[in-house]
């Protein structure tokens, strides 16, 4: 029994890394439709940020606040430069305009920052927690409790607050949401804003275990994307539920069946989900128009 | 049809501008490294290792008072790219050797170009295949995996151990370190009765270790990997309060292994490594003592950053292709290769050299020295 | 027996009624309008008729054959073929590339031989563009042909849709608002058109805000609110259908004669 | 007389693979060209399935993983002569698209995005995994092709990278001219005609699922083969082949030339595998080069290189 429970925290664990990796993704999809290739490269400078500030002499603390501040800007920088110039482009440029951007990201963090792995310390020190004869770190309860804080979070904002119904908007229908007076170019800002401070979250809470590199970004945004594809894109929710179910499918694969194929195992099981259920587990479906 | 002129016009202009070569140089060196891409941590020391080496060489006068010329390129871990420029090393720049090859796939694209050239090449990979079978003009400078494995299974063998876990990384190094291992444990004695793999970017090994944890009669756990793997094979195991001893692999023998792992957690973790991490535990009188410490303090000077194994691996590439060089007396592909073969007692940082037509690496396990962190730093076993 | 016949046609989006309970019937060489306000459901009727919406409810019965929930390709090879109201032009292609492609039925057969370039792909490539072009001359398209399809006019585009749909060679033509956006002379040019189709035998489906025009060329008028029909019958007598009247044609009546400028 | 694209194309091609080589000071410079040839063919299915039918994949490296590797183990494993490893990588490949391409392509937009690039991390993870068989992550050796030694013991001595220069630029013409063919046929308009808008190709009869199937099954085969050629010429290969990188790089060459276009994509195929060989004193900007150019390239020209610059020229002359 043991072997369960430590299964299952090592699932949440992950799960819950993958998560705020998903969480990340729902906003900018909801206020535009746009799945952003570039998520895990905002991942990778919360955490190189925080390393690098860190060093320089930063208190831990202001060091991540700097990362999330910086990256989001950067997201918005990525919103006013790429995105909004592409506006109406198909679905295929939309795709190569983000994995450029997170090219690009990934080439400029190796030049400003460098090719090493980084780590800095935990928040609550490295002593394990014992849970039902298994252990957990005391950083994965920060990830997971920032994964649950960043869902409520995100739960609010799109069914309790008028910006978070504006961004619904406009992802709906754009002309329509101008129409009632939302700006919808302030939208798509605040959007791109908020998942790239969201994803510099994750990174700042993550690196500790995980550690981070110039090139962490993709591993982390294919895992990210898949549990929001597995919960359903746009949807909190799914966000949460897909990541959670992504961490213990590998865990427990890892642990009863094969270690070597716990990945291609997650995927399969993605395909299979998808197949049956092209939206995902919490995704609404949408009916085409003609 | 206009457009299309210009279009070939400009195709050809592309080719002939930037690809076109560098100016005559008295000896020309050729070195296609992995300092970008997955494989960087290790080709980024290995590139700025020998940028450094060769600015001295000629600050000293070169040799046999010919300069040295060093045309480097990056190939950024892929193989393709890696076969691309040894061809452009040997046809386009006309280099006398190549040094390079950061990872196995990379060296062993590289091969068949210098075999069939006629060009030597070493490269700084682990695989024992770059050398096994061996072949004219392949040689290379780091231990291979399978000495790794045969150094920590001595070790083993001495603290009375026989039945061990395994838990590997899947990328390249952790697979042919895993194979190689498996391949020879059955001389030490030793059963491997668990073994467990992860991937390379994972985030946690706590379900592979509470496996190998749960197996009966385990006395100590290895992990062949490098990268973030087994810093966080290491975390978790500290976490796990897995109470058997931990062996390492010489992927992981740097500094930044010790930081990354926490200092709590790498306690007593043991693995085999070179001279050159431990240069200041050293006799005098050791004969590699002065090499590494000579290294180690210019590569920090140069590049502030703390030396490692790998940049140590292109250390004594360079050494032994000056040495070479310097007793065939020219710079003919052939003459080089030739006194590569013949070289012997070259003390480098990652041991002594001395090659035969049988033997293109030229190190023995004595090179090894097993180490144990102590403290979040290193000491010596022996 | 009739050669289009629904009943009983219902869909629900989201729990609200599109369509609810619409039963008719067509016949070779008939033009049915189906005529109401906006919203009451003609382009979802049309879209489950054609395969494009998966009816909630009801069946629909092709040439004796029930072909509810048959995709839209299947039923194009069974004769039916459609226009959009919003237009579904093939815009990268040329004029007369978008009416071969609507002899994709005629045209089509092994990838091989296509790719391969063989005289049984060509012949088939060859037939087909010989049949756009009589196609393209009776819509009077012939002079654009070689135009993509992207940079033509709306009213242009709207008859490219038609010779299209007619390249199928199609026993039962939905149209969708065909002289929606045309002008006076483009109008008649289509009345015309439809009146010739339907007298080689196709029965002819029609949704149309051009009262004038409907009430011109239709054998039978089947009418809808609400996604519910409320009466149908010759254009005479549902024009004096006082449902009709009170829930459609006073209100449609001004807005076809403010049309009509 | 006006030339037909079709023509032009193949024509253009031909002359410079024919014409370049006399600008060629070593042998080097014709690696390079094979290497651009090898990677035009496999753009050139992705023109096919993106270009034709509007369909993306993130995971064509697959199947150049499933070719490449066809040509490795077919020899060691079954004692098949390379050629007919070739062969049997290509159909291999035909079958697994066949196979995946049914429930895959049910999918849009970005849910096909991701299953395709699933697809392709899976193949690559099987070569890595599978180190029994695939030799694993440090890739195994790949035996020599043998038509190098027939033309010389046929007197016609070739060095290794004139050899795959020719070769490839052969196997590339013949791709483009397959490309071009269908194009013009009655399946590549039905193709076309669902890129346009899929409704109004099913309305006039066009079997969506089909012939997206075809096109991906026939993308599919080229990727195979450039991976077989590339695996050939290497002598070894690794898992990096099917990676997801290689991908993405196949789709940005397709789409900086212009998918829509099967010249336009080999000459997106060409700039960039020159670029980084031509700026290699680069090599460290050579990512973010990489993705500036993607983004610029769809921000200001959609359609591509070659594609919005003939437009640019034909606006002018018009």
């Amino acid at each position: 029994m043991p072997e369960l429970m430590q299964f299952l925290l090592s699932g949440a664990t992950v799960g819950a890394v993958y998560a705020l990796v998903a969480l990340g993704f729902t906003i900018i999809y909801n206020a535009s439709d746009i799945v952003n290739f570039a998520q895990g490269e905002f991942v990778m400078l919360g955490g190189m940020i925080t390393v690098f500030a860190h060093m320089a002499g930063l208190p831990l603390p202001l060091a991540a606040l700097l990362a999330i501040v910086v990256t989001a800007a950067i997201g918005v920088a990525l919103n006013k430069l790429a995105i909004e110039p592409a506006r109406g482009a198909p679905v295929v440029s939309l795709i190569i305009i983000t994995i450029g951007a997170s090219i690009f990201i990934r080439g400029a963090a190796q030049l400003v920052f460098d090719k090493q792995l980084h780590r800095f310390p935990a928040f609550s020190g490295d002593d394990p927690i014992a849970v039902l004869g298994a252990t957990i770190l005391p950083q994965s309860l920060w990830v997971i409790a920032g994964a649950l804080a960043v869902f409520i979070g995100l739960w609010l904002f799109f069914t309790k607050t008028l910006t978070g119904l504006a961004v619904l908007a406009t992802s709906n229908n754009r002309l329509a949401a101008q129409l009632v007076g939302i700006n919808t170019s302030w939208v798509m800002t605040l959007s791109f804003a908020l998942s790239a401070g969201i994803g510099a979250l994750a990174g700042v809470l993550v690196t500790p275990i995980t550690l981070t590199r110039y090139d962490v970004g993709i591993a982390l945004a294919l895992k990210g994307f898949a549990a929001a594809m597995l919960g359903g894109m746009g949807s909190p929710h799914g966000a949460l539920v897909g990541g959670i179910l992504l961490g213990l499918l590998e865990a427990l694969t890892a642990g009863y069946i094969s270690s070597q194929y716990k990945d291609a195992a997650a995927f399969i099981v993605i395909l299979a989900v998808l197949f049956a259920m092209p939206q995902g587990i919490f995704g609404a479906k949408r009916t085409e128009r003609v | 049809m206009m457009a299309k002129l210009t279009t070939t016009t400009t195709l050809a202009a592309l080719l002939a501008f930037g690809l076109s070569g560098t100016a005559l140089a008295d000896i020309k060196i050729g070195a296609t490294l992995s300092a970008t891409g997955p494989a960087a941590f290790l080709g980024d020391p290995e590139a700025k290792t020998l940028e450094m080496l060769v600015k001295d060489l000629n600050a000293k006068g070169g040799i046999n008072g010919e300069k040295v010329d060093l045309v480097s390129y990056d190939d950024g871990g892929d193989p393709n790219k890696a076969r691309t420029f040894a061809t452009r090393l040997v046809e386009d720049d006309e280099v006398v050797a190549i040094i390079g090859g950061t990872t196995t796939g990379t060296s062993m694209t590289i091969i068949p170009v210098a075999e069939d050239a006629e060009v030597p090449f070493i490269s700084l990979a682990g695989a024992i295949e770059i050398i096994d079978p061996v072949r004219p003009f392949a040689f290379k400078t780091p231990h291979t995996d399978k000495m790794a494995c045969a150094k920590i299974f001595e070790n083993m063998k001495t603290r009375g151990f026989t039945r061990i876990g395994m838990i590997s990384g899947s990328d390249g190094f952790g697979d042919s370190m895993r194979k190689q291992c498996l391949a020879i444990v059955g001389d030490y004695g030793i059963e491997v009765a668990a073994d467990e793999r992860y991937g390379p970017q994972d985030a946690d090994m706590t379900p592979q270790l509470t496996n190998i944890k749960g197996t009966d009669g385990i006395q100590a756990v290895l992990n062949p990997g490098f990268g973030q793997g087994p810093a966080i094979v290491t975390r978790n195991y500290h976490q796990l309060a897995i109470d058997l001893p931990l062996y390492q692999s010489h992927g992981v023998a740097s500094k930044g292994f010790i930081d990354l792992a926490g200092k709590d957690a790498a306690e007593g973790v043991r693995l085999p490594g070179t001279a050159l991490l431990v240069g200041d535990l050293l006799p005098e009188g050791d004969p590699q003592k002065p090499v590494v410490d000579a290294y180690k303090a210019e590569f920090e000077k140069e590049t502030g950053t703390p030396v490692s194994t790998f940049g140590g691996y292109a250390h004594d590439a360079f050494a032994i292709l000056v040495d070479a060089i310097k007793r065939a007396g020219s710079d003919d592909p052939q003459a080089i290769r030739d006194a590569i073969e013949k070289t012997s007692g070259l003390v480098g940082t990652t041991g002594t050299v001395t090659m035969s037509p049988e033997d293109h690496l030229g190190l023995d396990l004595t090179a090894f020295r097993m180490l144990e962190i102590k403290d979040g730093g290193w000491t010596l076993v022996e | 027996m009739s050669l289009l016949s629904v009943s009983g046609l219902g869909i629900e989006f989201g729990g609200v009624r599109a369509v609810h309970d619409v039963s008719f019937s067509a016949d070779p060489g008939e033009i049915v309008s189906v005529i109401g306000p906006n919203g009451a459901g003609k382009t979802t009727l049309f879209n489950m008729i054609s395969g494009v919406y998966l009816p909630g409810s009801g069946s629909i019965t092709l040439a004796g054959e029930d072909v509810t929930g048959m995709s839209p390709h299947r039923l194009a090879e069974r004769g039916l073929s459609r226009t959009f109201q919003n237009l579904q032009i093939f815009q990268q292609m040329t004029v007369l590339e978008n009416v071969i492609a609507g002899h994709h039925l005629h045209e089509r057969g092994s990838v091989f031989a296509d790719m391969l370039h063989l005289p049984s792909s060509r012949r088939r490539s060859k037939a087909a563009e010989v049949g756009a072009m009589a196609l393209l001359e009776r819509l009077g398209l012939a002079r654009a042909a070689l135009q993509e399809a992207g940079s033509l006019s709306y009213g242009t585009l709207k008859r490219l849709e038609i010779a299209r749909a007619l390249a199928l060679k199609p026993k039962v033509l939905l149209l969708d608002e065909p002289a929606a956006g045309c002008n006076a002379v483009e109008t008649e040019e289509i009345d015309r058109l439809i009146a010739e189709v339907a007298a080689e035998g196709v029965a002819v489906l029609l949704v149309e805000h051009d009262m004038k025009l409907v009430m011109r060329i239709s054998s039978h008028i089947v009418v809808l609110d609400h996604g519910e029909k409320i009466a149908e019958g010759d254009p005479a007598a549902v024009s004096r259908d006082p449902r009709v009247v009170e829930a459609y044609l006073g209100a449609h009546a001004k807005e076809a004669a403010h049309a009509d400028g | 007389m006006r030339l037909s694209t079709k023509s032009a194309t193949l024509l253009v091609l031909a002359l410079l693979i024919v014409a370049t080589p006399f600008f060629f000071p070593s042998a080097y410079y014709y690696r390079v060209g094979a290497l651009v040839f090898v990677n035009g063919i496999a753009v050139t299915g992705l023109v096919i399935l993106t270009g034709y039918a509007g369909q993306i994949s993130l995971g064509h490296a697959g199947f150049a993983g499933i070719g490449a590797y066809a040509s490795a183990l077919g020899p060691t494993h079954l004692s098949l002569p390379p050629s007919l490893s070739v062969l049997l990588g290509a159909a291999l490949s035909a079958l697994i698209a066949f196979l995946v391409g049914r429930p895959i392509l049910r999918l849009k937009g970005y849910y096909l995005a991701v299953a395709t690039l699933g697809f392709g991390i899976l193949v690559s993870m099987v070569l890595a995994n599978e180190s029994g068989i695939t030799g694993g992550p440090d890739g195994v050796q790949v035996a020599e092709l043998g038509l190098r030694d027939l033309l010389a013991s046929l007197g016609l001595k070739l060095k290794a990278p004139v050899f795959w220069y020719a070769f490839s630029g052969v196997v590339l013409l013949v791709g483009a001219w397959l490309a071009l063919n269908l194009y013009d046929s009655p399946t590549g308009r039905a193709l076309r005609a669902l890129h346009g808008s899929e409704v109004a190709a099913k309305t006039v009869g066009v079997d969506v699922p089909r012939v997206t199937l075809q096109a991906f099954v026939i993308s599919a085969v080229y990727a195979s083969v450039a991976g077989s050629l590339l695996a050939l010429q290497n002598r070894f290969v690794t898992p990096d082949i099917a990676g997801y990188m290689y991908s993405i790089e196949l789709v940005t060459m397709a789409v900086f030339g212009g998918a829509g276009s099967v010249f336009g994509a080999i000459f997106g195929a060409g700039i960039l595998t020159l670029l980084p060989q031509a700026l290699t004193f680069l090599a460290e900007y050579e990512q973010l080069m990489l993705g500036l150019i993607m983004v610029l390239v769809m921000i200001f020209m959609r359609e591509g290189l070659v594609p919005s610059a003939l437009r640019l020229i034909r606006g002018r002359g018009a």
